[in-house]
C-alpha cells in the first residue's frame, strides 16, 4: 500500500492508460507547462511529450475539438480548468458528444473524457465554486463519474480512459489534496461505470452521496455511531447510469434514506435519487427520506456568507436523529 | 494543348457528381411536398459544385463536416445515395439506421463525419479530427469543414480557426457564401462583404472562387489540400453562390422575390455552367451530358425505390447505439 | 371571450408590454423578416418598428447581449430559436444572467425573458425536439416558467416581461398551434410568477405537469373519470420557484401523486418534485410516486422509433390504476 | 508651444490615477500574501496606463465591461478605494456587499458593469449595453470591453466583434496584450503578431498603441470614443504590456524567468514612463509625482483601514439579492 493524493492518484491512472495506448492524449488550458491548476496532470508533460497541449482559451474547441478527435480514433482527455466554465461548451457536450454515436446510427464512436473541477474552494465566489453534476444525467449518451477518494480517483479516471463512451469526470477541488491509500498497481481491481459501492455497512439508515459530499456521509455516519446508530454510507460513484440496486437494497434493509450533496439542493442529483427511491421502495421506508444540498444561492465571496451556502454533518445528525 | 483522358474522366466525374445531387435533391423535394418525407429538408439545388470540386480534391479518408444541408457533401464525397435516401425516409437500410435523417446523414466509412442540426457545430470536430490526425495518429488525412455564411458569425468559427491556424492543422474551411441565412439577408448581420476578408485575422490564405464553377473550386481545393497535407495549415475558402430553395422544403419565402431568385438561377446554375466551360474546353459534349443526367435520374429512382421498399426501423430497437457499452 | 392560438396569445402579450414601455424589445434569429419561425412575433415588427431585431447566428451575443442591454436599462426579449441551442449561451445564462445581481450585491438587475420553443415536433430528430427545462430550476437567480395554453401564455409571459428578474420562458412547438379562450384585455388577472393552479378538481390522485405534459395529465383524467377515479390536475406554470405548497395541499387531501413530463425522466424536473413530496409529506400517500418522462436516448428520426420515447395517457392511466 | 493648465491638469490625473492603482495593487498584495485576503485576486501592476488611459476618454455614464484583473479598470472609472477594499476583503461595506470580492468588484453608479471572473464574458455585455443604449434607449453612451489576449481566442470576441461592426453600435474593444494567458505565451495559442489584426475581418479600425504611455492610450481612445459617440461603430485598440506580476497572487510562476519580467518591469514601468515624458513635455516635475504618490499611498493605507474595520455581512443574510421579488 502506498500513500497517494486524490490529484496523483489521477497521474497515474493517465499515465498507465497513456503507456499502454498511443491514442490517448490531453488537451486544454495549463496543463503542459504547468501541470494542471490543481497539480492533476504533473509530470505528464514530460513524460509523454507532444501528449498533453496546452491549448487557447477556447473551450467549445477543447470540447468539441475533443469530440473530433474522438470521431478521428484517437482518446482525448479533455480538460475544463474549472466546471463553472462547462455551459461554455455546453452545445459540443449535450448535441454532439452525447449524440453523436446515436443520431448516426452506431457509426460513430465517442471514447472521449471530459475532467471537471468543481466545488468551493475558499471563497472562489459565484463563478469558482459551482457543482454542475445534475445537469448531465439527464442527458442521454454521456455517462457521469464522481470519485471520492485517490483510489477511485484513480480507477475510475482509468475506466472513463478505457471507455468507448463519452464521460464526464467529476473531480473535487477540495479533495485533489486529500490522500488515501493505494494498492500496487497489480492488485487493483477495475472498476465498472456504473457501480455503487456500499463504503461502510449499517442497519439503521442509508445515507447515500459521492464525491465531497461523501465527506458529510462519513461524518454523519461517525456522529450517529455515538449514538448507537448504525449508518449504512453508499458511495454512488457514478451517477449516470447510477446504480439503483445498490441504493434500493440498501433502503431495503435500512427503511430510512438520507442524500448529500454539495450542489444547490433544487433539482439536483440528489432529487433522482429521492424520487426514485419514493417511486420504487416507498413501501420500505419508515421516515420521510432526507435530502441535503445548497440553499437556492449563487455563491457568495464573504466568509460569513460562504458558510451559510455549506452542508455540515451536523445537519445530517440531526435530521437523521429525527427520523427515530 | 490536348485535352487528355484523364481530363475528360475528371470533368465527366464532376457532372455526373453534380447530376446525381441534382436529381437526388429534386427527388426529396417532390417527396418532401407530397408529405412522404419526414421531419425538416434542406436542399442543396443551385451549390452542387462547391461540394463535387472540393470532395474531388479529397481521398475517401479525408475527412468531411457538414451541415443542417448535408445531402450534396454526402454524395460527393461517395455515399451510397439508396442508404442516403432510405434514411432521409427514415428507413432501417439508411446509413444511421433511421435514427439520424436528413440533418444527421452521415458515412463514417469515407470520413463523411454527419451534416449538423446545430448551425456552426462543425468547426471543432473537423479541427479536432484534423489535430488527431495529425498530431496523435500521426497520419496525413486532411479535414474539411463546409459552412454558411450565417455560421461565419457563429463563436465557434473562431475558435477553430485560431487554433488551425496556430497549429497549422490541416483543415480546410469551405464557407457556401448564398447570401442568406434562413430569412436572413447576408448583409444586414455582418459588415465585410467577402466573409473570406476573416481569414486575414488568422494569417490564414483566404481564397475566393466562384462556387458556381465545378473547376475553378477544385483547383481551389486541390492547393488547400495540398498544403494541409504538407503540415503548412489551414485555407479559407469563399465561394460565391446563391440559395435557390427555400430555406426548408416548405419555406414560404415571404422574404424575397421567388423571381430573382429563379433569374439568379437562370444564369448561374452550376449544371448549365458547366455544360458551357465543358464545351469550351471541349472535355465534354452537351450529349454526353444528357446521358449522364439520364443515367442519374435512374440511380435516383433506384434510390427512391430502395427507400420505399425498406422498412423502418424495429420500434422495440430504438435504444440500441445510446451507448457502447 | 375570444379565440387565440398560443402563438397568438404571445404576440398579444408582447404588443401590450412593448406599447406601455418603450424599453422593451426583442432579438433573435428570423424575427423580423418572419415574425418568428413559429408565429410567435408575427406582426410585432410592423407594430413596433427598429423594435425586433434580426440578428445573426451568435447566440452567445443574443443572450449575452441581452443581458447586458438588460444592465443597461433596456427589457430585452430574446429568442432561443429551439430550446435545443441553449447550450450555446449556457454560460451566459449560468454564469452572468442568473448572477449579476447577486454577485454585484443588488446593483444590478436583469429584467430578461429568454423564449425557448422545446419539445417534439414531427420527426425532428436529436437536435431540433428537446425539453430542456430541468437545467434552470438548479441554478439560482433565474425564473422558469413553462405555460400549458394561450390564456397563461399571455398572462405568464406578461409577467416575465414586467418581472424585473431574469425568466426562461418555455414555450412547446405543438402548443403554438393550440387554441384557447382568452377574456377582454380588462378581464384579464395578472400572473403571479411561482403560482401553480389546480386545474381540475379531484380527490383521488393529483397529477402535476406542465406545459405539453399537461395534454397527457388532461386525457389521463379523462380516461380515469370513466373509471370513477377522480384526478386532481395540477398545472405547475412555474417551475423555478415552484408552487410546493398548491402540490403538497393537493396530495394531502387526494393521497396519490402522479408527476409528468415529456422530457427525459432522469434527473428531469419531475424528480424534485416526487422528491419534495417524498420527504414532506410521505406520510400522506397511499401509494408510491409514479412518475413519467422520456427514456434515457437521444429523440430518434425515424417515426416507428420516435413514437417511443413519448409519454401517452394510457400509460398514465395504467400507472394511476395500479395504485388503488 | 506652451504647456496649458489644462494639459497639466490632465496630467496630474493621469499620475494620480495609475499611482492609486499601484498602490492599491501593492496593498493587495501584500494581504493576499499575507492571507488575510480570501479568494482568487490578479493584479494589475505594469499594465495601469491603459484602463488610466482608456477611463480618461470616458464620461461618468459611459459604461465599461472588465476581466478577472479589474481592479485597475474599477479605479479608473472613478470607484471610491474604500468600498473597493472592503469588497475585496469580503466585507458588508464592500460595494458588492462583500457577495462578490475581487473577481466580481463593479460599481454601477459610475457605468462599471463589473468585473469578471469568466475570461472573454465581457464582450457581449458591453455590446448589448451599447446597442440598448443607442438603439432602445437612444442616448449617446458608449461602452468599453477590457479583455486580455488570452480572452481574444475565445468565441464570444468574434460573435461580438461582428454584431458591433454590423450594426454600427458605440462598443469600444481594448485588448490588454500583456503576452500570457495566465501559464501560456501569447504566441503557441496565436498565428498573428498583433491581435488587432482580427479586426481587420470585421472591418473595424485597428490600432495599436504603447500600453506603458497614458498619452498614448488616451488619445487612441479619445478618438474612439468620439467615433463611436458620433455612432460610425466600434474601434479595437490593442495596447502591448506586459503581465509583470503572477498570474495570480502566490503564483509560482514555474513557466518563466522572474528576471526577465522584473528587467521588462524596470525598463517599462508606466509609472516611470509617465515621469519621462511628463518631465519632457514640461507637463509635471518629479517632485509633483512624489507628492501624489505620497497622497495615493496615504489614500490606500486609509482604505485598508475601512476595509479592515469594517464589519463581515451578516450570515443571516446571505440570501439578499438572488433575485429582486
Ligand atoms: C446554433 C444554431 N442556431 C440556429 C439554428 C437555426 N438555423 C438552422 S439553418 C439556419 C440558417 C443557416 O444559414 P447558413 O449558415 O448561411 O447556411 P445555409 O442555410 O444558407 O446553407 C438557422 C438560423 C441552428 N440550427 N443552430
Ligand atoms: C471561460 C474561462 N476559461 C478559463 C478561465 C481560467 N482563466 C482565468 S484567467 C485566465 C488567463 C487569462 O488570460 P488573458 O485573457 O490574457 O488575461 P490576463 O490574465 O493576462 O490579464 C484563464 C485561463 C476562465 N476564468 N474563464
Ligand atoms: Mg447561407
Ligand atoms: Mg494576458
Amino acid at each position: 500500500m502506498r500513500k497517494l493524493t486524490f490529484a496523483q492518484a489521477t497521474c497515474e491512472a493517465m499515465a498507465e492508460t497513456m503507456e499502454k495506448d498511443p491514442t490517448v492524449f490531453a488537451m486544454g488550458e495549463d496543463l503542459a507547462r504547468q501541470g494542471g491548476i490543481f497539480g492533476q496532470f504533473k509530470g505528464l508533460p514530460d513524460q509523454f511529450p507532444g501528449r498533453i497541449l496546452d491549448t487557447p482559451i477556447s473551450e467549445t474547441f477543447i470540447i468539441g475539438g475533443g469530440v473530433g478527435a474522438a470521431l478521428a480514433g484517437a482518446r482525448p482527455v479533455v480538460d475544463m480548468h474549472f466546471a463553472d466554465f462547462i455551459g461554455v461548451p455546453m452545445d459540443e457536450i449535450f448535441n454532439q458528444m452525447a449524440k453523436a454515436r446515436y443520431m448516426f446510427g452506431g457509426q460513430a464512436t465517442v471514447p472521449l473524457v471530459l475532467r471537471a473541477p468543481d466545488g468551493m474552494t475558499f471563497q472562489g465566489a459565484a463563478q469558482h465554486s459551482q457543482c454542475v453534476e445534475a445537469w448531465f444525467p439527464h442527458i442521454p449518451g454521456i455517462k457521469v463519474v464522481a470519485p471520492s477518494n485517490p483510489y477511485d480517483a484513480k480507477m475510475v479516471l482509468k475506466a472513463a480512459i478505457e471507455s468507448d463512451d463519452p464521460v464526464l469526470y467529476f473531480e473535487n477541488k477540495i479533495l485533489y489534496k486529500e490522500k488515501g491509500e493505494l494498492p500496487e498497481v497489480a492488485d487493483q481491481v477495475p472498476y465498472t461505470i456504473g457501480k455503487a459501492r456500499v463504503e461502510r455497512e449499517g442497519t439503521d439508515v442509508t445515507i447515500v452521496s459521492y464525491s465531497i459530499g461523501m465527506k458529510n456521509a462519513r461524518a454523519a455516519a461517525d456522529l450517529l455511531a455515538k449514538d448507537g446508530i448504525k449508518a449504512e454510507v453508499v458511495d454512488l460513484i457514478t451517477l449516470s447510469p447510477w446504480d439503483k440496486e445498490t441504493v434500493l437494497n440498501s433502503v431495503k434493509k435500512t427503511h430510512r434514506l438520507c442524500v448529500v450533496h454539495e450542489a444547490v439542493k433544487q433539482s439536483g442529483f440528489g432529487a433522482e435519487i429521492s424520487a426514485t427511491v419514493a417511486e420504487e421502495a416507498m413501501e420500505y421506508l419508515d421516515a420521510p427520506i432526507l435530502r441535503y444540498g445548497a440553499p437556492f444561492c449563487p455563491i457568495p465571496f464573504a466568509p460569513t456568507l460562504e458558510k451559510m451556502v455549506r452542508v455540515y454533518p451536523e445537519d445530517l445528525y440531526k435530521g437523521i436523529k429525527g427520523m427515530f | 494543348m490536348a485535352v487528355t483522358k484523364a481530363q475528360k474522366e475528371q470533368a465527366a466525374k464532376f457532372y455526373e457528381t453534380m447530376s446525381t445531387i441534382r436529381h437526388f435533391e429534386e427527388s426529396i423535394k417532390h417527396d418532401s411536398l407530397a408529405g412522404e418525407i419526414p421531419g425538416f429538408v434542406h436542399l442543396y439545388i443551385g451549390e452542387e459544385a462547391i461540394a463535387t470540386g472540393v470532395c474531388a480534391a479529397l481521398r475517401k479518408d479525408d475527412m468531411i463536416e457538414s451541415t443542417h444541408r448535408g445531402h450534396g457533401h454526402c454524395i460527393a464525397k461517395g455515399a451510397d445515395v439508396n442508404k442516403m435516401m432510405a434514411e432521409i425516409f427514415g428507413k432501417k437500410t439508411g446509413m444511421c439506421q433511421g435514427r439520424g435523417g436528413s440533418m444527421h446523414i452521415a458515412d463514417f466509412s469515407i470520413g463523411m463525419l454527419g451534416a449538423n442540426g446545430v448551425v456552426g457545430g462543425g468547426y471543432n470536430l473537423a479541427t479536432g479530427a484534423a489535430l488527431a490526425n495529425r498530431m496523435v495518429l500521426k497520419n496525413d488525412k486532411v479535414s474539411v469543414v463546409f459552412f454558411g455564411d450565417g455560421a461565419s458569425n457563429r463563436g465557434t468559427f473562431h475558435e477553430a480557426m485560431n487554433v488551425a491556424s496556430a497549429w497549422h492543422l490541416p483543415v480546410i474551411f469551405v464557407n457556401e457564401m448564398n447570401c442568406w441565412a434562413s430569412t436572413t439577408p447576408y448583409r444586414t448581420t455582418c459588415n465585410t462583404e467577402n466573409i473570406s476578408d476573416r481569414a486575414y485575422g488568422y494569417h490564414v490564405p483566404g481564397v475566393i472562387v466562384d462556387g458556381q464553377d465545378v473547376f475553378a473550386v477544385y483547383e481551389a481545393a486541390k492547393t488547400a489540400v495540398e498544403r494541409a497535407r504538407k503540415g503548412e495549415g489551414p485555407t479559407f475558402i469563399e465561394a460565391k453562390t446563391y440559395r435557390i430553395e427555400g430555406h426548408y422544403v416548405g419555406d414560404p419565402e415571404l422574404y424575397r422575390e421567388r423571381e430573382e431568385t429563379q433569374k439568379i438561377f437562370h444564369d448561374t446554375d452550376p449544371l448549365k455552367m458547366f455544360r458551357i466551360k465543358a464545351a469550351k474546353l471541349k472535355v465534354m459534349t452537351a450529349k454526353e451530358c444528357d446521358a449522364i443526367d439520364e443515367k442519374c435520374a435512374e440511380k435516383i429512382k433506384a434510390a427512391k425505390k430502395f427507400a420505399m421498399e425498406s422498412e423502418y426501423p424495429d420500434s422495440s430497437e430504438y435504444m440500441k447505439y445510446v451507448y457502447v457499452d
